[in-house]
């Protein structure tokens, strides 16, 4: 199975980079946009998914500064490639 | 926090005790709110208040012909020539580290480099101090390792502050608390050294950068206070993120700030806070201080009072401003698009007063936030058995001298460190003529004719067999390496990591070290500037090894005669300088044998290494020799390996009568090579120098007995620490 | 002649760059929110982490007013020279061709390297002879040069010494115009014996050359 | 609105945060996993939506190195907080 993980900074936390994109976006012309988050996408194919809890708790994030969430399930890999 | 405590139990708490609190009460002559008492807990904290080392501390000597700026101040600071003054600190983030390595290795440096700007000056160097636990058995030091290297490398190279030097050690007393100690170097024309005193009722005074979010509440003071227990999931703090980004702004601002005169007072925002900064603030200007928290500019919503003046969000100045420069000073803020805020005012009433959008909630009187804490005597009692446990044997002791050798380069502690600093960007500002691996201390170019050099040791196991005698090795270690490249030591810092000082052993290692660092700088004349204190380093199985951690600069007049380590000419003659009577105790060969850090370490002859540093010295400044490098970890074998690797150039010498190849004695004695000339002009001082050989051949022979080629020896050197 | 010398909030080798640039020729700040070049002859956009380097490396600067005044003279055919952090902001304005992506060891590197001359006749190397080693230190983090297309390579990491694992060992490349260059290695730090080697200078020589043969013309 | 950016390096760039990912696993004890790719996520509110596609090619992404994806609208980040 494909699964899709999202890694956000934390509430609370400080985001420079959100902050930082955030300050941007007016000098390029683009208003009305607000609280800006950077985290981190990880895709992946894994047999038991299960497993994917632990893995991103151990692995993918940061527990003390980042919140996981695995949103997706699509068709592995080498089908999605294909469509 | 204090809806869920008792009234009756909340100081506790909060890490008072109730001696404390009943202090407090009684100075008050109230019960304290619950804004003043997080105030106070912190306050009265041992990271802010140094109860159990303030007293001791006043054991050091802060005296010196150099001094600009002693012990008291953001950091220290002394006369290098010309009108320029370099102020420095170090100071520990361990605690922080422990619970994530790379934000709280980052935001380390990011906290001493705003103590070094706060003083006026511009950061130009950092160096790190890192200790963890054994990498071979303990995947947890080597994540730790990583993360806090990535972590360092992260906020210097990001800001623009090069990382010119450090030291890494590893030993088991480590597993479970890591050491990250940060030093940094700044650059000032004399005239800008600002102090933080707040000064001038009626002068306003102003937030600088980054937004206050709830980063580090209940943090690293109460934290860095007490042991952190396993399972303790309730005292840690929310993690702060360290953005260099924006400090490089903030720093750029606040030097423009300076020099434009725009400023009465600067300070940083350290652990505690504003309830720090303002409450130093306005005891050092024996003045009062109103802060209104409504006018705080906030990241996170909801915010309470108290939240807002403990809060340790990173990259914050505070500054006081005279009423008609505050438009000057926003727009120089604006500019470097770091906001500035008025938050408060300076009054004349010697008590800071918190209000929340003009409502009175808080009102403490100076001298009971800053001085009545008080300050505890420690009892040190001399353990009467070993207080650390054997590490794990890797040599049996029958090894042949060139297998112990090898093993020697390539164990953890000795290894290159080149897959550490070359995560660390060490050129930027374009000062640093010796970088890390070419010499024994870095060199910084500063003006025509004035150049620093600097550098850090210590050594916890030979510290844990002496306190005394390895405190004292530390400043006379470092200062060795400031001779190598011909520089006279003109301060130092310090950064005194123990365990738990309420237990008598620990208060024991602590006193002794202290007196130890002492007296090696009355010896050397070097004046301690500033320094910091880590303790309750301290896990379940015990604690830390004692470990005083020394940073010195010293000036040289001429960087191109800074001697390298590397033997760089064949035929030229190999010398030690230096009375030099090693013995294996807390020696690196013992520890690989597996013997307990056990005293007594060999006699400091003061007179006699002093003497030794000053021929070096001078000999270097006078561009007389080829390489200089000082005897330390391993003993003159690995002293003799390392001028070989670094030059890739071999050696064949015959070590005097009865000389163990790798005995220790650090600080004390030092290998040279030049031409027979120069060596024999060295011969000929008081100073004992003894010829050993010549610089030559593919390979290191050591009294024919011990022969390994120089392929060999880099092979294990560059292997140990990947 | 003058360089004008760009600095964002984040550049950090931009001094650095002003003291190289000044040993061949005059050397002024160029503010990133003013439009205006200062009467530069030349433009280098220096090394450091302009806006952190966050999102990633150059996105946010190459928006900067500064930038459109650079884009405005290398289209006249100024010279422009974007050392590090430079390299990826003339990358993201698309002033240079292809992307630089984290190293592979996705750490931070330090390291002097030897450079190869591919191109010696660009205005950027024309005091070097074909062939010639360059020793100047790399530092960054996000230094592995990628094109889909092929480009005009005019530096090259000497074999077995790529830090970053660059396609091709590309270290330097420039526009098909041949005015504007970009490469992760710095020169300015390789401008004073002292400091660890001279080499860079050739860059900055270069660039003073090439200026006064068009002025002179 | 609160829009989701999902940004991915382009297939056939080598992505060794992927490979570090990947690599790392096993010794976790985690086995099955593959085709690993790490990317960045972005989260944002924004008033006009049509804008979203370039401020993705001009800002979020490098469209050299970087595809993008909008995944999902959701409700505006004040009414995520409170929910
Ligand atoms: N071991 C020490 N030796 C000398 N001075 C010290 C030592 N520890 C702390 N100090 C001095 O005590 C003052 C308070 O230190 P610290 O709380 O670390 O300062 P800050 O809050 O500015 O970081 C500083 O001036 C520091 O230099
Ligand atoms: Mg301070």
């Amino acid at each position: 199975m494909r699964a899709r993980v999202l890694i956000r900074p934390k509430q609370g936390i400080l985001d420079p980079q959100g902050q930082a994109v955030e300050r941007a976006l007016p000098a390029l012309g683009f208003d009305g946009i607000s609280h800006v988050h950077v985290g981190r996408l990880v895709e992946l194919d894994v047999d038991d998914p299960t497993q994917l809890p632990d893995i991103c708790e151990r692995l993918l994030s940061n527990p003390l500064i980042e919140d996981y969430e695995i949103v997706e399930e699509v068709p592995s890999h080498s089908a999605a490639e294909a469509s | 926090m204090s809806q869920t405590a008792s009234p009756s139990n909340r100081h506790r708490q909060l890490g008072l005790t109730d001696h404390e609190y009943e202090l407090i009460v009684d100075r008050l002559e109230r019960e304290p709110g619950d804004v003043e008492l997080a105030m106070l807990s912190l306050m009265w904290s041992e990271h802010c208040a140094y109860k159990h080392s303030r007293k001791l501390l006043r054991r050091l000597p802060t005296e010196g012909p150099h001094l600009l700026m002693g012990p008291g101040e953001n950091a220290g600071a002394v006369d290098v020539g010309q009108g320029m003054a370099v102020a420095f600190k170090v100071e520990s983030h361990n605690h922080p580290s422990a619970v994530e390595p790379f934000q709280g290795a980052a935001t380390g440096v990011g906290g001493i480099l705003r103590d070094v700007f706060a003083v006026g000056a511009r950061p130009i160097a950092v160096l790190d101090s890192l200790r963890f636990g054994e990498p071979a058995e303990s995947g947890r030091s080597r994540y730790l390792l990583e993360q806090a290297v990535a972590g360092i490398g992260h906020y210097g190279n990001s800001i623009g502050v090069p990382t010119v030097g450090g030291e890494i050690y590893f030993e088991s007393s480590y597993e479970q608390n890591c050491l990250i100690n940060a030093m940094c170097l700044g650059l000032a024309p004399v005239e800008r050294l600002i102090r933080s005193a707040a000064t001038g009722p009626g002068n306003v005074v102003m937030l600088l950068g980054a937004l206050t979010g709830r980063d580090g509440i209940g943090g690293a003071s109460v934290l860095a206070s007490a042991e952190l227990g396993e399972g303790d999931e309730a005292k840690r703090p929310s993690v702060q993120i360290g953005d260099p980004f924006t400090e490089k702004k903030v720093l750029e601002c606040c030097l423009e700030l300076l020099d434009r005169g725009l400023l009465a007072a600067l300070q940083d925002l350290g652990a505690a806070g504003l309830t720090s900064s303002v409450s130093e603030m306005a005891s050092k200007g024996g003045v009062g201080i109103d802060i209104d928290v409504s006018r705080v500019p906030l990241r996170e919503p909801g915010m309470v009072p108290f939240e807002i003046m403990v809060s340790e969000s990173q990259e914050r100045m505070l500054c006081v401003v005279a009423p008609e420069r505050v438009g000057a000073v926003i727009d120089v803020c604006q500019r470097w698009e770091v906001a500035a805020t008025p938050i408060g005012a300076v009054t004349d009433e010697v008590r800071v007063r918190v209000l929340d959008a003009g409502v009175l909630v808080g009102d403490l009187p100076v001298h009971v936030l800053v001085d009545d804490c008080p300050l505890y005597d420690l009892e040190p009692i001399q353990p009467a058995v070993d207080l650390y446990p054997a590490p794990a044997a890797i040599l049996t002791g029958t090894e042949s001298p060139a297998e112990s050798l090898l093993a020697l380069l390539g164990s953890a502690n000795l290894a290159s460190r080149r897959p550490v600093f070359e995560q660390y960007d060490p050129v930027v500002q374009s000062r640093t003529a010796r970088r890390p691996e070419q010499a024994d201390a870095a060199v910084l170019m500063l003006a025509d004719g004035v150049s620093i050099a600097v550098s850090i040791d210590g050594n916890g196991r030979r510290t844990a067999c002496d306190p005394r005698r390895g405190a004292a090795e530390a400043v006379y270690e470092c200062a060795a390496n400031l001779a190598c490249v011909g520089a006279e030591p003109l301060g130092l810092t310090n950064c005194l990591n123990f365990g738990n000082p309420e237990k008598p052993h620990v208060a024991w290692q602590l006193t002794e070290a202290v007196d130890g660092l002492a007296e090696a700088c009355r010896a050397l004349n070097i004046p301690v500037v500033s320094g910091n204190v880590s303790l309750y380093n301290e896990a379940p199985s015990g604690p830390i090894f004692p470990t005083p951690v020394v940073g010195i600069v010293g000036q040289l007049p001429d960087p191109g005669r800074a001697a390298g380590l590397a033997f760089r000419r064949d035929e030229d003659a190999i010398a030690l300088v230096g009375a030099f009577e090693p013995s294996s105790a807390g020696s690196e060969l013992a520890k690989l044998r597996g013997v307990s850090p056990r005293g007594p370490l060999p006699e400091l002859d003061q007179a006699a290494a002093a003497a030794a540093h000053e021929l070096l010295r001078s000999a270097v400044r006078d561009g007389r020799l080829t390489s200089a490098h000082d005897i330390a970890e391993g003993g003159i074998a690995v002293a003799l390996a390392e001028c070989a690797i670094a030059g890739g150039l071999g050696a064949t010498v015959e070590l005097p009568d009865g000389l163990e190849p790798f005995a220790e004695a650090p600080g004390r004695a030092f290998v040279v090579s030049g031409s027979r000339d120069a060596i024999e002009r060295l011969v000929q001082t008081p100073v004992p120098v003894q010829v050993l050989g010549t610089v030559g051949g593919d390979g290191l022979q050591i009294n024919g007995a011990l022969s390994v080629s120089l392929g060999a020896l880099l092979d294990a050197w560059s292997g140990g620490l990947t | 002649m003058r360089f004008g010398v760009v600095r964002f909030p984040g550049s950090c080798d931009d001094i650095d760059a002003l003291q190289a640039a000044a040993r061949v020729g005059d050397a002024v700040e160029l503010w990133h929110a003013d439009r205006d070049l200062r009467e530069a002859d030349a433009v280098i956009i220096p090394g450091g982490f302009s806006y952190g380097d966050y999102l990633r490396a150059g996105a946010i600067a190459r928006f900067a007013p500064v930038m459109e005044e650079v884009a405005e003279f290398a289209r006249e055919g100024g010279l422009v020279l974007g050392i590090c952090n430079g390299f990826q902001v003339l990358c993201e304005a698309h002033l240079l061709p292809g992307a630089l992506l984290p190293n592979t060891s996705l750490r931070f590197v330090f390291r002097q390297v030897e450079l190869e001359v591919v191109d010696s006749a660009t205005p950027f190397t024309r005091a070097c002879a074909p062939g010639e080693r360059l020793s100047i230190p790399v530092k960054h983090t996000t230094g592995r040069f990628y094109s889909p297309e092929p480009v005009h390579v005019v530096l090259r990491y000497a074999p077995n010494q790529n830090p970053n694992g660059s396609q091709a060992d590309i270290a330097g490349i420039c526009n098909d115009a041949g005015n504007v260059f970009g490469l992760m290695p710095h020169p300015e730090h390789a401008v004073d014996a002292l400091t660890g080697s001279i080499d860079g200078l050739k860059i900055f020589e270069s660039i003073r050359a090439h200026v006064s043969d068009r002025v002179a013309v």
